[in-house]
């Protein structure tokens, strides 16, 4: 992992709100997994004081692509970045998506995003992409979730990647109206094909629910969680999330109603976990 | 000339005083990527308890103005793991390693800490954590609180042992009879009077005293009302701080003699050198190494340049020297 | 529906609680240029003491991360000149004048003061500052302090009331004696235990506490190796301090029955929510006048957005509505 | 006195930290004073948290410029400010020069700057010479001091107004080699035109030294004072100077090895007070 000053390509606006920001990070790039993220610091002072997590969007040679929305003070200040500005920078830092196995043993790939969980998700599909999967069969079925049709995002990028993609979104106003879950148990209805697995990254929710229709049908799933991160780096223990206990002795454990569990970092052993490591609550 | 960075608390001699903070730096091995850690004066470990501690629901962190909330709730592997599996770690950084310990409650935990430690070599000092604002536990039934599920009516009664000179003077004299190890004893900020517990610490047999821990705090979502902490209150770190903990460095510095170890929202050399002049021996880093990891190095060659710039030939020298 | 924003502190009917804090306001004409003062819930005026104060020397304000020290040494015109001078501009404001007062050694002088104002009508209630933290009196010959030209050796030793219970009460039960007006108590955030000394004050018959005074900080220029402020410490305000003001307001709220005017760093319309949810009756508005001499007006039209948007008859259901 | 959100017109380097920044404000130019001041809040977060007061340099028309050097955070995020930029801005504050008076008493006015000082004296000097002082005996001498040749600022605009102009540098780069009070002690031994008034503005060291020649001299000095403020808008009483007492009991009176003094405000009752009323100090 490194910490580096990297210069801003370019930092466009795609729809309101939603920014794509380009970083000529060769370094970086070279080392980047999808599901990784870079923390990034975005004032040389105290406003905001800590670094701003975003995940790895796509890599293009040696550039880093970030997609973000503005959604407070630190991406605020980030979208008002121009090319040329310096950006202090560490990363790629956490555990990806572990997607090379789920290819060898021929398990199809259902990626599911929820809102500005596309991020990641797009540098995952191109890294299986590159994969060449040689069976059409093993190319990705994306579904993305969205408020409404002015938020969707990525579409584009996952056709190119050669993924099938199927939208949700709340209202209706464009696809399936509904959750992209209640989408994801439709097709898992009517798709003959199998085995499969999951991608998934957007609101907790959303996960969770993913994660029970999966444990449901057997089908092995990886989630992205998000989680306030104060260091990014595993040094804070500020960013836990419960997975079920499995007598490891290296942190205490815990019992609550649902049985054992213990924490991990979502920075660290994170941000993708497997989903029935995790101990899902309301 | 080279100017002279070393300093000494209790027996040890540090290269430089530039520390880490407990609970801020992992156990050391977090931030190899960034940082020899070598060129540290001393790396202060996460507090370790007895029994491993799952430390507190999340959320654990949130933003404020110039600073921090934090309540992670001491999570920690227990001290038999963090001595087979930590130590080892901690002793390749190559620099001092500075245990901190605290109880679960029960105070004499820390003797029985301390006895155990001692015994290491690895360990170069001990820190007595007696500050931690998320963990409340006197006059309570410890089982209630340890555990990782305590309920929010449980979280805020109770006393921390450095808020009370007397509990301060008992317990450091306790460990001290069991270790002949540099003693600190690191102080809370949320008191009447920094100055009697840390006389008390002094008392007690302390070699040293660190200050401070964070402020006691709470931050509310106004939008949902709820606290931005799942345990409600937590503890302020960050630049915010800095001018608390510096008023307490300096109130300290002149009615004790043992060495104070300064914190509190420590960024850059300038404000390391405000406690510096306010009257501590060294410093520690917490909150900013979450924002730059390679900060300690820039601090440690930024008092190096400052000597020189000044012509001043040892650190010794500036603590202290605040112009009244 | 018109949302209700009335809240009683005492006998006071206040139109909303958005109040201006004392030390910050001026005597309220300073801000006529900006602000209708009308709209507001009240007015604290600047402590006011026996006799007339020059104040501390200068420098006496400085910047500090999303704070700012100051130490102005409570400089007053004295009582006399307050009813003849300042009280007639303040009374044109038109909404409830509350008088702040403080006694510069002799606690005695809270009693003279109280009675003298109790026959004003334009002073609608009475608010005891026993927590300036650049006046530290107790226990030592007043005539040292007073003056603008103590020294650094006599500025750092004795304790306000506020930081001790049994003085608050004592002072509290003196002064409710002379008078039938609303009393506040203005209390201070540099104690071990806040909820004690709320306790405290309304053991004595305060009618509400006000939370909370500056914090005791202090900064170095390193460069100089000077204090930024000319008396060394003084007291910490704005965004920095809010985080433990709020923590404050509800280890008070679960602990007492009088309303709290809760206090610091709030800047906006969410921050003065914090204070409100937390338990706050109403709020004060202080360093952010300096910074924005209209923002009381934005956080009263805020607070009655709030309410429209969240379906909220009246403030009084958000008052310590916090989730935990 | 306004607070107004006002657009930035223009924001130049003039010289390496030197800039002039130029706001549209037909409200406060109309109103403005020589020797006032705008008080600036820089960002709308709290990094820093408080204005920064800056001396009204120039009124044209209807906009304001200001004259600043960046030293520190406040200033140096100003410099970043572009055209079309709004600024939140108090003004104009305090008590300016009294120089209608002097002109009517026919005194030959002397403007003393040292370093940023000239801020403030172009629009006096500019104000002067609207009153188109009759006789050329009444137009303004400047002297102008400066660290070293490259920071000497604002000739051009003095000579424009019909000053004559002397400048001191420390190093001798340009001019007199010494300070701007020794030009002064020079200037006052040469002159032999008599009333004379002295207007200066700069360092406290100078602004002393100039108010102690001018009291042997018997010419009477206004001097603009500076202080760190909190408020700018006489609320705070953090910005205090001592004058000397003058029997006012609407504070309090103390007493120092000086003899009587009180407390006056710079934002409010100054930032131009008359020399002989402050107590000097070291
Ligand atoms: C591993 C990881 C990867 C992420 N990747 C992306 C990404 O690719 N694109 C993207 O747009 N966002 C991503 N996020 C979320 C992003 O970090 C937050 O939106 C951002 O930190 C908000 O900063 P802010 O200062 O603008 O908002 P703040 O002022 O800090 O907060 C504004 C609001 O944003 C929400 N928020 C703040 N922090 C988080 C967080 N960590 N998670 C979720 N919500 C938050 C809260 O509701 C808060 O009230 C990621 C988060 C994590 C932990
Ligand atoms: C009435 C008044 C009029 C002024 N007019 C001008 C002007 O026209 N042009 C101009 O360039 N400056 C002027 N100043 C000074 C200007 O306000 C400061 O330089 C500015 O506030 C510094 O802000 P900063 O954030 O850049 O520096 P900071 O980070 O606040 O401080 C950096 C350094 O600047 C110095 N400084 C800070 N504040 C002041 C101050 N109030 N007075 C003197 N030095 C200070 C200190 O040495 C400090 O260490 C004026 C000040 C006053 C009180
Ligand atoms: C996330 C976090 C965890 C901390 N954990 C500990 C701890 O385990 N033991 C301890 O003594 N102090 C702990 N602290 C306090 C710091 O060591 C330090 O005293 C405090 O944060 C003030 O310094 P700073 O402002 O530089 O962070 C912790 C602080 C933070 C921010
Ligand atoms: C410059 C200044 C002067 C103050 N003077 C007084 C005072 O005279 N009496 C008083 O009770 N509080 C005084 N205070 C404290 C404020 O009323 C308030 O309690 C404190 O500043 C916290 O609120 P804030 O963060 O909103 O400023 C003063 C504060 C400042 C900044
Ligand atoms: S954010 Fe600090 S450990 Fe994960
Ligand atoms: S700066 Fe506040 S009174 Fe002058």
């Amino acid at each position: 992992m490194d910490q580096m000053r990297l210069t801003v390509l370019y930092n466009k606006q795609l729809k309101s709100g939603f920014f794509l920001l380009a970083l000529e990070a060769p370094q970086m790039a070279r080392k980047a997994a999808p599901g990784q993220f870079l923390n990034i610091r975005i004032t040389d002072g105290v406003e905001p004081l800590l670094r701003r997590p975003l995940s790895i969007h796509r890599v293009t040679g040696k550039n880093i692509e970030l997609l973000y929305q503005v959604v407070g003070q630190g991406t605020l200040l980030l979208a008002q970045k121009q090319a040329g500005d310096k950006l202090d920078i560490i990363g790629p830092l956490g555990k990806g998506f572990d997607y090379l196995k789920p290819i060898t043993y021929n398990l199809k790939p259902i990626l599911i995003a929820g809102g500005m969980g596309v991020a990641p998700l797009v540098f995952l599909a191109e890294s299986i992409s590159r994969l060449k999967p040689k069976t059409r069969n093993l190319k990705p079925i994306v579904l993305i979730g969205a408020k409404t049709k002015s938020q969707i995002l990525c579409r584009r990028e996952f056709i190119k990647a050669g993924c099938t993609v199927k939208i949700a979104t709340d209202d209706g106003s464009r696809g399936f109206k509904g959750y992209v879950s209640e989408l994801l148990t439709n097709l898992l209805l009517t798709i003959d094909q199998r085995p499969l697995t999951i991608y998934a990254c957007g609101p907790h929710p959303m996960l969770r629910e993913v994660a029970r229709i999966a444990a449901q049908r057997g089908i092995p799933a990886q989630v992205s969680l998000e989680a306030h991160m104060a260091c990014g780096i595993g040094a804070c223990l500020g960013c836990a999330v419960k997975v079920k206990g499995q007598g490891s002795r290296d942190r205490g454990q815990g019992k609550d109603q649902k049985g054992d569990f213990e924490y991990k970092r979502v920075c660290k052993e994170g941000p993708v976990f497997a989903a029935r490591e995790i101990l899902w609550e309301e | 000339m080279q100017p002279n960075l070393t300093v000494r608390i209790g027996k040890l001699k540090l290269r430089n005083p530039v520390m880490a903070a407990s609970g801020t730096f992992g156990y050391g091995e977090e931030f190899a990527d960034w940082l020899d850690l070598g060129c540290l004066g001393a790396i202060v470990s996460k507090t370790v308890t007895l029994k491993p501690r799952m430390g507190n629901p999340m959320p654990r962190t949130c933003e404020t103005p110039a600073g921090m909330l934090n309540s992670i709730g001491l999570e920690n592997p227990g001290v038999d793991k963090f001595i087979s599996d930590k130590l080892p770690v901690l002793k390749k950084a190559g620099v001092p390693i500075i245990a901190s310990i605290a109880s679960e409650g029960d105070p004499d935990e820390f003797v029985v800490l301390a006895k155990r430690l001692d015994k290491m070599k690895e360990v170069a000092a001990l820190e007595l954590n007696i500050s931690c604002p998320n963990v409340r536990l006197a006059g309570k039934p410890v089982s209630r609180l340890a555990g990782s599920t305590g309920t929010p009516a449980h979280r805020h009664t109770g006393t921390l042992i450095a808020q009370d000179p007397k509990a301060t003077y008992q317990l450091v004299r306790a460990v001290r009879r069991v270790t002949r190890k540099t003693l600190i004893t690191k102080l809370s900020p949320n008191v009447t009077d920094i100055v009697s517990i840390a006389q008390a610490a002094e008392a007690g047999g302390s070699d040293a005293v660190a200050l401070i821990n964070t402020l006691s705090g709470m931050s509310i979502d106004a939008e949902t009302r709820k606290p931005r902490i799942a345990m409600v209150t937590a503890g302020l770190s960050g630049p915010a701080i800095r001018p608390v903990a510096v008023r307490m460095v300096w109130e300290a510095y002149q009615k004790i003699k043992i060495p104070i170890i300064g914190m509190g929202g420590i960024m850059d050399t300038l404000s390391a050198l405000e406690f510096i002049i306010a009257g501590a021996a060294a410093v520690s880093i917490g909150t900013a190494n979450f924002i730059n990891p390679r900060v300690s190095r820039e601090i440690i060659n930024g008092l190096k340049e400052y000597l020189k710039t000044n012509k001043i030939a040892s650190i010794r020298q500036v603590v202290g020297s605040v112009r009244i």
